[in-house]
C-alpha cells in the first residue's frame, strides 16, 4: 500500500514538475516564470523526500533542507532585480 | 538511462558552446556555466552511475558508488565558481570601462596608430 | 540584568536555535542538547547587530494557540482552494484586492500576519502601505471582500496583538 | 508495522501528492499572475507537508528511527514562502499595475511598491551616515 | 623526513596569505616580503636542484597516504630545474615590478605574484594528474589577476577573452580527466602510465581520446596552433612584468606534455603508439611560423614580444613533439632560454612603452636610452636565436635532434625560416623604435600632442618611477642568466641529458612514486 | 699567447670603450687600439711556428653532445686572415679616430668595431664548424649595428636591415649546411672535416650541404644574386666600410670557401656553382662599378667584382687557383682598404662623395691623390703593383680552363671583367683627382692631418712593396695560407712580377687599354648603361620584404583580430575532431551491447531529463532576454543538483544548490549594470557555423559519456582503497569528505587558494576601476528601469532576522557533520555566505556591512593560513604536509566527541569560502554604491519608528 501511495505521490509531483516546467519555458511574464521556478523548487523538495522514503534513507534530508532554506534567496533576488535593479543596494 | 544521461550532457555541452560563441559577454558567461554543468556531470559519471549507493559508510550497505569522481567534481565546482565570479567581474568592469559588453576586441587588438612601413615605403619618402 | 541581556539578546531565538539543532541532529541526546544550547547562546550574540530591537513575546501560550488556529485554517483553506482550482471555471472566480488597515505596529508582528495571510490558501499579502499601516491582500475568490478583511483582523490580527504588543 | 501506520503513511502521501499536483495545476489554469500566486501555497503547505509527515511516520514505523528533522523543512517553507510570494507580487505590481488597479490603503498615502522614489531610497537623509558606511572602506 | 619538495608550494601560498592578512595597505612592506619570499624560493629551488642531482625521484606523500591513493609530489631533475627557473623569473619580475612601480598601479600585485609562483611550482612538482589540474587553475587565476592588474579598457577586454578561453581549456582538462579515470580508475600519473600500458584493447579508445585531449589542453597552455589564439591579445595587453612572468606559463604546458608523454602516456603502450606526434609536430611547426609572422607583422612592442613567445614556444614544441631522448634534452635546454628570452622581451617592451608608447612606428627617438636599447637588442638576439646567446645553441640542438626524422627537411626549414622572419621583424622593430626619428620630430606642437596622449592614455604616465635602476637590474639579471646558460651550455646539457634519462625512465619514476620494490 | 686569449682580446677591448662612453675620444681609441695591438702581437708570436707548418691549437669542450667545442686553431689560412683583421683593424682604429666627428659617440663606435673584430677573428680561428657559425652570425649582428651607426639616416637603417637580412638568411642556410656537413664528415671539427674529403664527397648529404654552405658564403661575400646588400651597406661610416666591406667581413665567405676547400672543392658541382657565380659576379660588379657616381658605390661594386674574382678562383678547384685566390685576398685587402680610406678623406674634406661634383683634387690634396692613385692603379692591375700580380694569375687560370664546354668563354669574360676593372679604377683617379676642380669651395680642400692619411698611406705603400717584392713580402704567407687551403696540395710557388709574355699578359694589356678607352667613352657608355642596366636588386628586395611584412601582418591580424567566437569555435571543433580521431585511430572502438546496468528508465529521471532539456533548450533559444536566461539557468542548476542526488551524490547536490544561489546573485548583481537584452547581431551563416561547432562538441561529449556509462573500468578504481580506509584511516564515514580533507586534501588546499585568489582579484579589480573615470560615471548613473519603492521591505528584513541565525546554526551542523554525513566546510561556508547575502538583500549592503566587524581579506588570509598551518602541523609529528590525526574525546556528562585535525583544515576551507564570497559580493556592491543608497535603518517602512518619531515631535 505504501509503495502504491509512493508511486502515486511520485506521479503527482512528477506531473507537477512538468507543469512547472511548462510555465517556466512558456510563461507569459518573467514573474510567472519566477513563480513557476519557485514552485518547482518546492516540488523538488517533495521529490527528494519521497526518494528518501523510497530508499529508506535520510541522506537526502540535508539537500532538501538546504533547498528549502536557500531556494527562496534566488527567487527573492530575481524579484528584487525586477523591482530595483540592484539586489543588494 | 545511459542514453538519457549522455544526451543531457551532450545537450548541455552543445548549448554551452553555442552560447559561448555569441558576441556579448553575458551569454558567454551563461554558456560557460552550462558547460561547467556538462563537465561536472561528465566527470561525475566517469565513476559510473549508481542509484541509492551514496558513499556514506554504514553497516549493511549494499555497496557504494565511486566516491573519487564526486570529490573531483566538488573541487571542480568550487574552482569553477571562483572562475565564474572572476569572469563576471571582468566582464562587468570591461563593460563599465569601455561602455559596451562586446566580447570581441577592437580590430587588430594592437595600438593601430602609425602604420609605418617596411623599408620600401620609407625609402619612397 | 545587563549581563543577561548581553548573553541572551533574543531568548526566544536562543530556544528556537536549540530546538533547530536538536531537530537537525535528529536524536534527542545530551550531546545534541548541550551543543544546541551553546549555539543558541553564541549565535544570537554573534548576530545581535542585525536584529537591533527586541520584540517582546507576551505569552507563549498564545503563540501555541495561534499556531493551532493557523494550522487548522491552512488545512481547511487548502481544501477550499483546491476545490476552487479544480472545479470552478476561471470566469466564475471572483478575485479581489483588499486593503487591510493594521493596528499592529511591530514589523515582526506585521510580518507574522502577512505570512499567515499568505500561507492560508486563498489570500496572499502582496504589499504594505507607504507608512506600513495597511496590508494589500489579494483574494482568489472573495464575493464579499470586506468579510475577508474583517476575518483577517478578527482571527489573526487580534491574536497577534495579544502576542506582540 | 501496523496496518494503521501504513494507512496513515499512505494517506499522507496521497494527500501530499494531490495538493502538490493541484498547486502546480493552478499555476497553469488560473488566468493571471496574482491569482496564480495562490496556487503554490498548497504545494508548500499540504503538498510538501503531507510528504514530510509521511517521511516522519515512515521513519518511526517502518525503519524504527526517531525522526523529526522533517519539521525543519516545514519551518523553512513557512518562513520563506510568504516572502517569495510577497516579492513576486510586488514585482508584478511594479511591472504591470498602477494605483488605479488597487484599492486605496486609506490610512496611508499609497502602496509602498508604487512609491516612485526620485533617486534611490525614499529614506531621506542621504550623505551624512553614508560616508562612514561606505562598503569596502575598511577592507 | 624532508619537507623540501612541498616548500615551493606552501611558502608562496602562506606568504601571499600573510600579505593579504597583515599588510594590505603597506606597499613597502609588501615589497620587502615579496622580494624576500622570492629570494627564499630561489634558495629553496637551489636546494631542490642539489637534492635532485642525486638521480633519485624524491617522493613526498601528502597526508602520508601512499600514491596512487593520496597525492604525491615527485621531485626529479626536471621538476627541480623548472622550479629553479620559476624562482629566478619570479625574483626578476618582482624586482622589475617594484622598480617600475607597476605594483603600485593596482592592489595585491605581490600576493597575486606569489600565488602565481605557488601554482607554477605545484604544477611542476605534482605527480597526480588531477592535482595538476588544481595547480593549473591556481596559476591561471593568479595570472588573470596579474593580467588585468591596473585595468584599462583594452586590458579588460583582452582579459575577458583570456579568461574565457582558458575556462574552455580547463573544461577540456576535466573532460579528458574524466575519460582517463573512466578508462583506468586512477589519477596518479605514474599509475596512469602503468595501467595504460596494460590496457585491454576494448578500453583503448577511451584512453586514447582522453590522452589526446589532455595533451591538447597542455597545447592550449603552451599556445600551440590552432589553440594559441588566447595568447597574443592577452600577453600584449598585460602589464609588462606580468607578461614577463607569464613567459613561464607556456612552459608549464610544454613541461606537462613532456611529463605526461613520458610518465602517463608511454608511447610503448599499444593503445597510445604514435598518438601525440601525429598532430603535435605539424601544430608545432605551424606555431613557430605563425609566431614568426606575428613578429614581422607586429604593430606594437608588446605584441611583438607576444608573438616572439609563440615563435619560441613553437620551436620548443617541435622538440617536445619529436620526443626522442635527444630532442627532449634539447627541449630542456631550450626551455629556460625561451622563458628568459621572452621575459626579457616583455620587459624591454614595457621599458619602451613607458618611455614612448607601444607602437612600432616613428615616435620620439630612443637613441639616448642606451640601456633600454641594450636590453631590447640583447633580448632580440636571444629571441631570434642568434649567437652568442643560448637560443642559437638550443636551435642547433633541436635541429641536431631532428636529424634522421622523416620530416627533417620540414623541421629544419621551419626552424630556419622562422628564425629569419623573426630576425627581420625584430630588426624592423628595433630600427623603427630606437633609430628612426618621428616625422617632424622636435616641433613643439608634436610634443604637446604627446603629452596629451600620455595624460589620456592608461598606464604609463601615472606614478613616478621609484627606481629605474632596479628595472635594469632585473632585465640584466635575466640576460646574465641567458649568458650563463650559453657559457655553461656543457654542464647545462649534461644536466638536461641526465634529466631526460630520468624522465624517460618511467619505470624508476613509477617505482618511486608507487613505492614498488 | 693562448689562442683563447687572442680571440678574447677584442671582446675585452669592446667592453672597455663601452664603459668609456663618456671618456675622451682618445681614451676610447687608445683602448681599442691597445687590445687590437695586443692580439696582433699574440698572433705574431705564433707566426713562425705556423710558417713552419705547425698548427697551434687551443681546445675546450663546450657542448660535446652537440659536437660544439670551443676549439681554436691557427693554420696558415687563419694566420693570413688574422693578420689582415688585426693589422688593418689597427689602421682603421687610427683612421676612425680622425674620421668621426665630435657628435659621433666614439666609445660606442669602438665597442662595436671591436665586437665585430672579435667575431671575425673567431671565424678565422675556429676549428669547430659550429663555433665558426656562432662567430659568423655575430659578424652579421655587429655589422648590423655598425652599418646602422648613423641611424638617424634612413639609408643607415635600411642598409643595416638589408645587410642583416641577407647575411642572416645566408647564415641560417649555413647552419643547415654545417649540420649536414658535420653529419657527412662524422665530426664538427674543421680539421676532421678537411681530412675526410672522400667521406664527405661520397655522402648523399654532400650536395645539399654544399648548396647551403655556398649560399651562406655567397650571401656573406656579396656574390650574385645576393650582392645587392653591399652597396647599401655603404651608408656606414667610411672606416666601417673600409674594414668590413673590403678587408674583413665580406671576406668571411671567401674564408669559409677556402677553409672547406679541401673537403668540398674538386667536384663538378663545386666548380659549376662557385666558379660560375664568381665569374658572373666579377663581370657584373665590374660593369656596374664603372657607372656608379658615388665614390663609395663605385668601390662597393668593385669590391663585389673582386670578391667574385676570388670566388671564381676558389671555384676552379685547382691548387693554382687556390694560390691565386689567397694572394688576391691579400692584395685586394690592401688596395681596397686604402681606397675606401681615401674616399673617406675626400668625403671628409670636400663634403661630398659624388664623382660628378668632384675633380682636380690632386692640386689641393697631393698626398691623398698619391695614395689614391697608387691604390687605384693596383686595383686596375697595372704593373708593378700587387693587384697586377694576382690578376695575372687569375687570367692565367681562366685562359686554361673550359667552362660550360667552351674554351673561350672564360678568358673572354675574365678579360672583360679586367677591362671594366681598369676602367673604373682609372675613373676613380681621373674624375676625382684630375681634370678641373668642379666644386666651388669657400676654403679649398686640403690634405688632412698626417694621422688621418697615414693608414691609407701604409696600405698603399704595401701595394707597391708587394708588387715589387712579392716573394719576400708575401711569399711565405701565401705559401702557408695556400698550403692550408689545399691541404698541402699547393704547388711549390714562387711569386714573381714577371712571368714572360703569355696569354694572361696579353689579355691584361688589352684590358688596360680597353679600360682607358672605356673611360674615354664614359659619357656615351653611361647613357647606354642607363638603358640596359639590370633592374636594381634593391627594389626587388624591398618589394619582397615589404610584401612579406604586409603578408605577415595581414595574416596575423586576420587570424588574431580579437574575434573570440572564431577562436573558440576553432578550439571546440579541433578538440572534437582530435577526440574523434584519437578514438577511432586505434581501430577498435566497441561501444558494447545496449546497457542494462542502470536498468530501464523510471519515470522520475525521465521527467528530470525533460525539465533539464527543456530548460536548456529554452535558455539557448531565448538567451537574449538576460533575466529570463538567469531564471532558466536556475532550473538547469536545480535539475543538475537533483541528478547528483539521484545518483548517490548528496554532497554534490548540496554544493551545487549553494553555489547556484550565490552564482545567480552574482550574475544578477552584474546584470544590473549591463544591458538587459543581448542584441541580435549574428548573421545566419555565423549562427550556422556556431551551431555546427556546438553540435560537434555536444556529439563528442555525449558519445564519450555514453561509451563510459556502458563500459566498465578496466582495472579496479583507486577508490576502493578510499572506501576501505576512510573510517579507519581518515576517521570519517562520508568518504567524499574524507577524500576532500584528507586523502586528497592537497587538492582542496589548492581549491581554496583558487577561491581566495578569485576574491582578491575581484577586490583588486574593483579598487582599480573605482580609482578611475568609471567611478564618476557610476555615481551619475540612473537606473536602467524605473525602480519600485520600498527598497528594503519589512517582510524580508523580519524573515532574515530569524533565518540568518538559523542558517548559521545549520551551517555549524553541516560543518561538523561533514566528516560523517553530507556537508563540510565548503558547503557550510556557502550557507553562511548566503545568510549574509540574505541580510544584504534585506537591509542593504551598507547597513549590513556597517555591522560587519571583520575584514573579509582577513577571512581569506586566515583560511589559507589555517589550512596551511594544519598541514604544517604534521611536520612536528615527523609526517608529511597535511597528514591528519583524529581521536575521540569524552567529556564528563557527555557522549564521546570525535576530534580530527581534518576538521581544522576544513575550518580553513570554511573561512576562505566565506571570506571569498563576501569579498566578491562586497566588491560588486561597491559599483552600485552611491551616497544616497546607504540606509540608517534596517527597513524602509517601520511603523514603530514612525510612531517613535511622532512621539519625539510631539514632546
Ligand atoms: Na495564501
Ligand atoms: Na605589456
Amino acid at each position: 500500500m505504501i509503495a502504491l501511495a509512493l508511486d502515486f505521490a511520485f506521479a503527482c509531483f512528477g506531473a507537477a514538475m512538468l507543469m512547472n516546467m511548462w510555465v517556466v519555458a512558456a510563461g507569459r511574464t518573467v514573474e510567472d516564470r519566477i513563480l513557476a521556478l519557485d514552485t518547482m523548487v518546492i516540488n523538488a523538495i517533495a521529490l527528494l523526500i519521497l526518494h528518501g522514503i523510497w530508499a529508506g534513507t535520510a541522506v537526502f534530508f540535508e539537500a532538501a533542507m538546504i533547498i528549502a532554506m536557500l531556494g527562496f534567496v534566488s527567487t527573492v533576488a530575481y524579484a528584487r532585480f525586477i523591482l530595483r535593479g540592484n539586489i543588494i543596494e | 538511462m545511459e542514453l538519457l544521461f549522455a544526451s543531457a550532457v551532450g545537450l548541455l555541452t552543445a548549448c554551452g558552446i553555442y552560447l559561448i560563441l555569441r558576441r556579448r559577454s553575458f551569454p558567454v558567461i551563461i554558456g560557460l556555466s552550462l558547460l561547467s554543468y556538462a563537465v561536472n556531470l561528465f566527470l561525475f559519471a566517469s565513476g559510473r552511475l549508481a542509484v541509492n549507493r551514496p558513499p556514506l559508510l554504514h553497516e549493511g550497505a549494499a555497496g557504494y558508488t565511486d566516491p573519487i569522481p564526486q570529490a573531483l567534481v566538488l573541487t571542480a565546482i568550487v574552482i569553477s565558481f571562483g572562475m565564474t565570479a572572476v569572469i563576471v567581474m571582468i566582464a562587468l568592469s570591461d563593460h563599465l570601462t569601455s561602455r559596451d559588453d562586446r566580447v570581441d576586441a577592437p580590430a587588430g587588438g594592437a595600438a593601430d596608430d602609425g602604420v609605418e612601413a617596411p623599408a620600401a615605403q620609407e625609402d619612397a619618402r | 540584568m545587563r549581563l543577561i541581556r548581553a548573553l541572551f539578546p533574543h531568548p526566544t531565538l536562543s530556544l528556537l536555535l536549540t530546538a533547530v539543532w536538536v531537530a537537525m541532529a535528529n536524536t534527542f541526546t545530551i550531546n545534541s542538547l548541550v551543543l544546541g544550547a551553546m549555539l543558541g547562546v553564541a549565535i544570537p550574540i554573534f548576530t545581535r547587530a542585525y536584529w537591533p530591537d527586541r520584540p517582546r513575546l507576551r505569552s507563549p501560550l498564545r503563540v501555541a494557540e495561534y499556531a493551532a488556529v493557523v494550522l487548522w485554517d491552512i488545512v481547511m483553506a487548502n481544501i477550499a482552494v483546491a476545490r476552487l482550482v479544480l472545479f470552478r471555471r476561471n470566469a466564475d472566480l471572483r478575485p479581489a484586492w483588499i486593503a487591510v488597515p493594521l493596528d499592529l505596529r511591530h514589523p515582526e508582528a506585521i510580518t507574522a500576519l502577512a505570512g499567515t495571510i499568505t500561507m492560508t490558501p486563498g489570500t496572499v499579502s502582496c504589499d504594505v502601505s507607504s507608512e506600513g499601516r495597511a496590508l494589500l491582500v489579494h483574494c482568489l475568490h472573495a464575493p464579499d471582500p470586506d468579510a475577508v478583511r474583517d476575518e483577517i483582523k478578527q482571527r489573526y490580527e487580534r491574536r497577534l496583538m495579544e502576542i506582540f504588543e | 508495522m501496523s496496518q494503521a501506520a501504513e494507512i496513515l503513511i499512505a494517506a499522507s502521501l496521497a494527500v501530499g501528492g494531490v495538493f502538490g499536483l493541484v498547486g502546480s495545476y493552478g499555476l497553469i489554469k488560473l488566468p493571471n499572475l496574482v491569482m496564480r500566486l495562490h496556487a503554490p501555497t498548497k504545494a508548500t503547505t499540504l503538498g510538501v507537508g503531507g510528504v514530510l509527515i509521511a517521511s516522519m511516520l515512515h521513519s518511526w514505523f517502518a525503519l524504527g528511527r526517531f525522526s523529526v528533522h522533517e519539521l525543519l523543512i516545514t519551518m523553512f517553507l513557512f518562513l520563506t514562502a510568504p516572502v517569495t510570494a510577497h516579492f513576486i507580487a510586488k514585482a508584478h505590481i511594479h511591472r504591470r499595475l498602477s494605483a488605479r488597479d488597487l484599492p486605496a490603503p486609506q490610512v496611508d498615502r499609497g502602496w509602498a511598491t508604487l512609491e516612485r522614489p526620485e533617486d534611490g531610497s525614499p529614506d531621506g537623509d542621504p550623505g551624512e551616515k553614508a560616508e562612514g558606511a561606505q562598503p569596502g572602506g575598511g577592507n | 623526513m624532508s619537507h623540501l619538495p612541498v616548500l615551493p608550494i606552501v611558502l608562496p601560498a602562506a606568504l601571499a596569505a600573510f600579505i593579504l592578512m597583515t599588510m594590505r595597505h603597506h606597499l613597502e612592506l609588501q615589497r620587502i616580503f615579496s622580494i624576500a619570499g622570492s629570494v627564499a624560493l630561489t634558495a629553496i629551488a637551489a636546494l631542490l636542484v642539489a637534492r635532485a642531482s642525486d638521480g633519485q625521484v624524491h617522493v613526498y606523500e601528502l597526508g602520508d597516504w601512499p600514491a596512487p591513493f593520496g597525492i604525491a609530489l615527485a621531485l626529479d631533475r626536471l621538476s627541480a630545474m623548472m622550479v629553479a627557473l620559476t624562482a629566478l623569473l619570479l625574483l626578476a619580475v618582482t624586482l622589475y615590478a617594484v622598480g617600475a612601480g607597476w605594483d603600485a598601479r593596482g592592489r595585491h600585485f605581490h600576493a597575486l605574484l606569489q600565488f602565481q609562483a605557488m601554482g607554477v611550482c605545484g604544477a611542476f612538482l605534482t605527480a597526480d594528474a588531477f592535482n595538476l589540474f588544481v595547480f593549473f587553475e591556481i596559476l591561471l587565476i593568479a595570472s588573470y589577476g596579474l593580467m588585468i592588474h591596473a585595468g584599462g579598457a583594452e586590458r579588460l577586454r583582452a582579459g575577458f577573452q583570456y579568461v574565457a578561453y582558458n575556462l574552455l581549456g580547463s573544461t577540456l582538462f576535466l573532460f579528458a580527466m574524466g575519460a582517463l579515470y573512466a578508462a583506468t580508475g586512477t589519477l596518479n600519473m605514474a599509475d596512469l602510465g602503468v595501467r595504460i600500458a596494460q590496457l585491454p584493447a576494448e578500453h583503448a579508445a577511451l584512453a586514447r581520446a582522453g590522452a589526446a585531449l589532455l595533451i591538447l589542453v597542455f597545447a592550449v597552455k603552451a599556445a600551440a596552433l590552432p589553440v594559441h589564439f588566447w595568447l597574443p591579445g592577452a600577453y600584449a595587453a598585460a602589464p609588462g612584468p606580468s607578461a614577463a612572468m607569464f613567459a613561464i606559463l607556456t612552459k608549464v604546458g610544454v613541461y606537462a606534455i613532456l611529463r605526461m608523454r613520458a610518465t602517463a602516456f608511454p608511447e610503448s603502450a599499444p593503445a597510445l603508439a604514435g598518438l601525440s606526434e601525429a598532430w603535435l609536430l605539424p601544430a608545432a611547426l605551424a606555431t613557430a611560423l605563425i609566431g614568426a609572422a606575428g613578429v614581422l607583422g607586429a604593430r606594437g612592442m608588446a605584441r611583438l614580444a607576444a608573438f616572439g613567445t609563440i615563435a619560441s614556444v613553437g620551436t620548443l614544441l617541435i622538440a617536445a613533439a619529436l620526443f626522442t631522448p635527444q630532442s627532449a634534452a634539447a627541449a630542456l635546454y631550450y626551455m629556460p632560454h625561451s622563458t628568459l628570452a621572452a621575459a626579457v622581451m616583455f620587459l624591454a617592451a614595457d621599458m619602451v612603452t613607458e618611455r614612448r608608447g607601444d607602437a612600432i612606428a616613428p615616435g620620439p627617438r630612443m637613441a639616448h636610452h642606451a640601456l633600454v636599447a641594450a636590453v631590447f637588442f640583447l633580448g632580440a638576439v636571444a629571441l631570434a636565436g642568434l649567437p652568442p646567446l643560448s637560443g642559437f645553441l638550443g636551435k642547433l640542438m633541436i635541429m641536431d635532434a631532428a636529424r634522421g626524422h622523416e620530416r627533417v627537411a620540414w623541421i629544419w626549414g621551419v626552424i630556419l625560416v622562422a628564425s629569419l622572419i623573426t630576425l627581420m621583424g625584430l630588426a624592423r622593430a628595433g630600427s623603427d623604435v630606437f633609430w628612426r626619428p618621428a616625422e617632424g620630430e622636435g616641433r613643439a606642437e608634436n610634443r604637446e600632442q604627446d603629452e596629451d596622449d600620455a595624460a589620456a592614455g592608461p598606464g604609463p604616465a601615472a606614478p613616478a618611477q621609484p627606481s629605474a635602476a632596479l628595472t635594469f637590474v632585473a632585465a640584466f639579471a635575466l640576460l646574465a642568466a641567458l649568458a650563463a646558460l650559453t657559457v655553461l651550455a656543457g654542464p647545462a646539457m649534461r644536466y638536461a641529458d641526465a634529466a631526460v634519462a630520468q624522465l624517460f625512465d618511467a619505470g624508476a619514476y613509477a617505482d618511486a612514486v608507487l613505492r614498488r620494490p | 699567447m693562448s689562442l683563447f686569449l687572442i680571440a678574447a682580446l677584442p671582446f675585452l677591448g669592446a667592453v672597455l670603450p663601452a664603459l668609456l662612453v663618456r671618456a675622451s675620444r682618445n681614451a676610447a681609441a687608445g683602448t681599442a687600439a691597445g687590445a687590437t695591438a695586443l692580439a696582433l702581437i699574440g698572433v705574431l708570436t705564433h707566426a713562425p711556428a705556423v710558417m713552419r707548418g705547425e698548427v697551434p691549437m687551443a681546445r675546450a669542450p663546450w657542448v660535446p653532445s652537440l659536437g660544439l667545442n670551443a676549439n681554436l686553431m691557427l693554420d696558415g689560412l687563419g694566420l693570413l686572415f688574422a693578420l689582415l683583421i688585426l693589422g688593418i683593424g689597427l689602421l682603421i682604429i687610427l683612421y676612425a679616430r680622425f674620421y668621426l666627428t665630435r657628435r659621433d659617440p666614439m666609445g660606442k663606435f669602438y665597442a662595436l668595431l671591436l665586437l665585430f673584430q672579435g667575431a671575425m677573428l673567431g671565424i678565422v680561428l675556429s676549428d669547430n664548424i659550429l663555433m665558426l657559425l656562432i662567430f659568423w652570425e655575430l659578424t652579421s649582428l655587429s655589422s648590423f649595428l655598425l652599418i646602422g651607426y648613423w641611424n638617424h639616416l634612413p639609408e643607415g637603417r635600411q642598409g643595416a636591415r638589408m645587410a642583416l637580412t641577407v647575411t642572416g638568411a645566408g647564415g641560417l642556410a649555413m647552419i643547415a649546411g654545417a649540420l649536414l656537413l658535420g653529419q657527412a664528415a662524422g665530426s664538427m671539427e674543421l680539421s676532421d672535416i678537411i681530412a675526410r674529403r672522400e667521406a664527405v664527397q661520397a655522402s648523399e648529404l654532400y650536395l645539399p650541404a654544399l648548396i647551403l654552405i655556398l649560399a651562406g658564403c655567397f650571401a656573406k661575400s656579396a656574390q650574385f644574386p645576393f650582392h645587392f646588400w653591399l652597396p647599401h651597406a655603404m651608408a656606414a661610416p667610411t672606416p666601417v666600410s673600409a674594414y668590413l666591406h673590403s678587408a674583413t667581413m665580406v671576406k668571411a665567405g671567401l674564408f669559409l670557401m677556402a677553409r672547406l676547400w679541401p673537403a668540398l672543392a674538386g667536384t663538378d658541382a663545386w666548380f659549376l656553382l662557385a666558379a660560375s657565380v664568381g665569374l658572373i659576379t666579377m663581370v657584373l660588379g665590374a660593369v656596374t662599378a664603372l657607372f656608379k657616381d658615388d665614390l663609395k658605390g663605385l668601390l662597393a661594386y668593385s669590391t663585389v667584382s673582386h670578391l667574385g674574382l676570388v670566388t671564381f678562383l676558389l671555384g676552379l678547384g685547382t691548387p693554382a687557383g687556390a694560390v691565386a685566390a689567397v694572394f688576391h685576398i691579400i692584395n685586394h685587402a690592401t688596395f681596397k682598404a686604402a681606397l675606401f680610406m681615401t674616399a673617406g678623406i675626400v668625403d671628409h674634406e670636400t663634403g661630398t662623395r659624388d664623382i660628378r661634383r668632384l675633380g682636380g683634387l690632386a692640386a689641393f690634396m697631393p698626398v691623398t691623390f698619391l695614395i689614391g692613385a697608387v691604390a687605384a692603379l693596383s686595383m686596375a692591375g697595372v704593373p708593378p703593383l700587387n693587384g697586377f700580380l694576382s690578376k695575372e694569375m687569375m687570367l692565367h687560370e681562366a685562359a686554361h680552363t673550359a667552362w660550360l664546354g667552351s674554351e673561350l668563354a672564360l678568358p673572354v669574360l675574365a678579360g672583360l671583367a679586367a677591362l671594366f676593372s681598369a676602367a673604373y679604377s682609372f675613373r676613380f683617379v681621373a674624375h676625382v683627382f684630375l681634370g678641373k676642380p668642379r666644386l666651388a669651395h669657400a676654403e679649398p680642400p686640403h690634405d688632412p692631418v698626417v694621422w688621418f692619411w697615414l693608414p691609407p698611406a701604409i696600405l698603399a705603400s704595401l701595394t707597391v712593396l708587394i708588387g715589387l717584392f712579392p716573394q719576400s713580402m708575401a711569399g711565405e704567407l701565401v705559401r702557408a695560407a695556400a698550403g692550408a687551403v689545399t691541404a698541402g696540395a699547393a704547388p711549390e710557388i714562387k711569386l714573381k712580377l714577371w712571368h714572360g709574355v703569355n696569354e694572361a699578359l696579353m689579355i691584361s694589356a688589352a684590358a688596360l687599354a680597353g679600360g682607358a678607352a672605356a673611360l674615354a667613352l664614359h659619357g656615351p657608355l653611361a647613357r647606354v648603361w642607363a638603358v640596359v642596366a639590370p633592374p636594381a636588386a634593391k627594389r626587388a628586395f624591398d618589394a619582397l620584404v615589404g610584401a612579406a611584412t604586409a603578408a605577415a601582418r595581414r595574416l596575423t591580424d586576420a587570424l588574431h583580430d580579437g574575434d573570440f567566437g572564431r577562436s573558440a569555435a576553432i578550439f571546440s571543433v579541433f578538440a572534437a575532431g582530435l577526440g574523434a580521431w584519437a578514438w577511432t585511430a586505434g581501430g577498435a572502438a566497441p561501444l558494447g551491447a545496449f546497457p542494462a546496468a542502470l536498468g530501464p528508465t523510471p519515470p522520475i529521471p525521465l521527467i528530470g531529463w525533460v525539465c533539464l532539456v527543456t530548460a536548456t533548450l529554452t535558455l539557448t533559444a531565448l538567451h537574449r532576454h538576460r533575466l529570463l536566461a538567469l531564471v532558466l539557468i536556475g532550473v538547469t542548476g536545480l535539475m543538475v543538483s537533483l541528478t547528483f542526488s539521484y545518483f548517490s551524490a548528496p554532497d554534490l547536490a548540496l554544493t551545487q544548490i549553494s553555489v547556484e544561489v550565490v552564482s545567480i546573485i552574482l550574475l544578477l548583481l552584474a546584470l544590473n549594470f549591463m544591458p538587459r537584452e543581448t542584441p541580435r547581431e549574428s548573421s545566419a551563416a555565423r549562427r550556422a557555423r556556431d551551431l555546427a561547432a556546438a553540435a560537434a562538441a555536444g556529439l563528442g561529449v555525449g558519445a564519450a559519456i555514453y561509451a563510459i556509462l556502458v563500459g566498465d573500468f578496466a582495472f579496479a578504481p583507486i577508490s576502493e582503497f578510499h572506501l576501505a580506509n576512510s573510517k579507519t584511516g581518515g576517521g570519517g564515514e562520508n568518504v567524499v569528505n574524507v577524500i576532500l580533507v584528507d586523502f586528497r586534501g592537497f587538492d582542496t588546499f589548492g581549491e581554496i587558494t583558487v577561491l581566495g585568489i578569485a576574491a582578491v582579484l575581484i577586490y583588486a579589480l574593483t579598487e582599480t576601476i573605482m580609482a578611475g573615470p568609471v567611478r564618476a560615471r557610476l555615481l551619475n548613473r540612473r537606473p536602467a528601469e524605473p525602480q519600485a519603492g520600498d527598497a528594503h521591505p519589512m517582510m524580508m528584513v523580519v524573515a532574515t532576522r530569524v533565518l540568518m541565525p538559523i542558517a548559521l546554526t545549520v551551517a555549524v551542523y553541516i560543518f561538523l557533520r561533514g566528516h560523517n554525513a553530507p556537508g563540510g566546510g565548503f558547503i557550510a561556508g556557502l550557507i553562511v555566505s548566503v545568510a549574509f547575502v540574505m541580510q544584504y538583500m534585506a537591509s542593504g549592503f551598507s547597513w549590513a556591512a556597517a555591522r560587519q566587524r571583520y575584514p573579509y581579506h582577513a577571512f581569506i588570509g586566515l583560511g589559507v593560513l589555517v589550512a596551511a598551518a594544519t598541514g604544517m602541523g604534521a611536520w612536528f609529528n615527523g609526517k608529511p604536509f597535511l597528514t591528519s590525526d583524529f581521536g575521540y574525546v569524552k567529556l564528563p556528562g557527555l557522549e564521546k566527541f570525535e576530534l580530527a585535525t581534518a576538521a581544522l583544515f576544513d575550518l580553513g576551507v570554511f573561512l576562505t569560502v566565506l571570506g571569498a564570497v563576501l569579498l566578491a559580493l562586497e566588491s560588486l556592491a561597491r559599483y552600485a554604491w552611491r551616497p544616497n543608497i546607504a540606509s540608517a535603518h534596517p527597513m524602509d517602512i517601520d511603523p514603530t519608528r514612525d510612531e517613535a518619531a511622532q512621539r519625539e515631535e510631539g514632546r
